[in-house]
């Protein structure tokens, strides 16, 4: 299934990417799952994402926890921890 | 209700104005305007660039007012928020509220502020005397956010 | 810390700009704005006059400020606080400070507000379409007040 | 022994004075003493002096309560409850 990934803050800086377009895997089907699916793709990613540094997700610009549920077309986005006002 | 992401300064004196004049049933104003301090953990602050992740953000925040709306009795309220790279002593952001009395005000000005500290998609990059770096996200602001979801107004 | 009381109008945003630009170690500022409503206990309020007992008035909103000074964390603070004959949607009273850091600053600003309310010796006299009358005490403002006694910060 | 006397607001209104100059006998020493004594000099002095209304005292600008001791020379006020801010 097709779904659109952003990256912002640190994370986008250590991923080098701001927004990309995944086609997944059928078995990809949460937060927790396509986080570990990006881990694989080397070692600054691993570090992201393997569950030692705290990644926050949205999916079509609600906060949501690892466990939520994707499906095809979502805007997914990963984030540090807010730090604005 | 009203919010505002901008790269664009903002006139403190007008938008309090504004809110205060658009009723004559409004008797208190609370507002904070928070600055670019020129020292952060202890370094000099050089710039403050702030990232934010658009359409999330303004959902965010429209979010946040409705809540205090529900929670307290308040007329209206305004959040500005600016980003982009900004000098110390710059304003980054103003939330305001309007009601008839001062305590319901001055309650959901703080709620407003507290969760848009924790809530909405804002991140803030320093320039330094020793470079760049993020700023990390303070426990205390957690705490300041848990406060309200322990008490019923 | 600074206390003003005037007849005439004071403006918002230069006063708030001031308090801000003053320092770079300043983050945060709050604020309240009270103004005058065009109707109070169900009658329209054709105009408010404020009376004052001078000399005392100033000590007791410097008291205030000092003890505000000594519960919190703050840098400055300030209280402009009018008298005489006023019209709904007219401006108060200021009370603004400022600090590194919100949470100090926004429980000093009530701080000072609720303490204002109950020992700063003002009396307010309105004209109502049905003439004139002193407004009342409340007992919701000893109540305010008295949460601070309450608590240690 | 001689004092001033404020008055303030409504208080002021029903007593038709702002400020006067009393000398005291010297038995009139504390603010209840005080209130007393003025509310023997008419009816609208008793309705505000006898004790059936809340009336405010200070002396020399700072709050007081109704046992404080009055001396020569002292700024007694008196005034309702305050409705600022």
């Amino acid at each position: 299934m097709n779904i659109k990934v952003l990256y912002f803050a640190r994370i986008k800086e250590a991923v080098n990417y701001s927004t990309e377009d995944i086609d997944l895997p059928s078995d990809i089907t949460t937060v927790t799952a396509l986080k570990n699916y990006l881990s694989l793709r080397g070692d600054n990613w691993a570090n992201l994402f393997n569950g030692k540094q705290v990644v926050r997700a949205a999916i079509n610009h609600a906060l949501v926890d690892d466990l939520a549920a994707i499906k095809t077309g979502d805007e997914v986005a990963f984030f540090p921890p807010v730090t604005g006002g | 209700m009203s919010v505002k992401i901008q790269i664009e300064d903002f006139d403190l004196g007008l938008e309090l104005s504004k809110l205060r004049l658009a009723s004559p049933s409004i008797g208190a104003v609370v507002s904070f305007v928070g600055q670019v301090r020129d020292v952060n953990d202890g370094d000099t602050i050089n710039t403050l660039t702030l990232e934010h992740y658009p359409i999330m953000t303004e959902k965010a925040l429209v979010a946040i007012e409705s809540e205090a709306k529900t929670r307290w009795n308040i007329i209206d309220s305004l959040i500005i928020h600016r980003v982009g790279t900004l000098q110390p002593c710059d304003q980054i952001v103003l939330v305001a509220v309007s009601g008839a009395h001062r305590g319901e005000a001055f309650h959901a000005c703080e709620f407003i502020m507290d969760y848009l500290k924790t809530s909405a998609p804002f991140w803030k990059k320093e320039a330094t005397e020793h470079g760049e770096r993020w700023v990390e996200a303070k426990l205390s602001d957690d705490a300041a956010k848990t406060r309200w979801l322990n008490q019923l107004k």
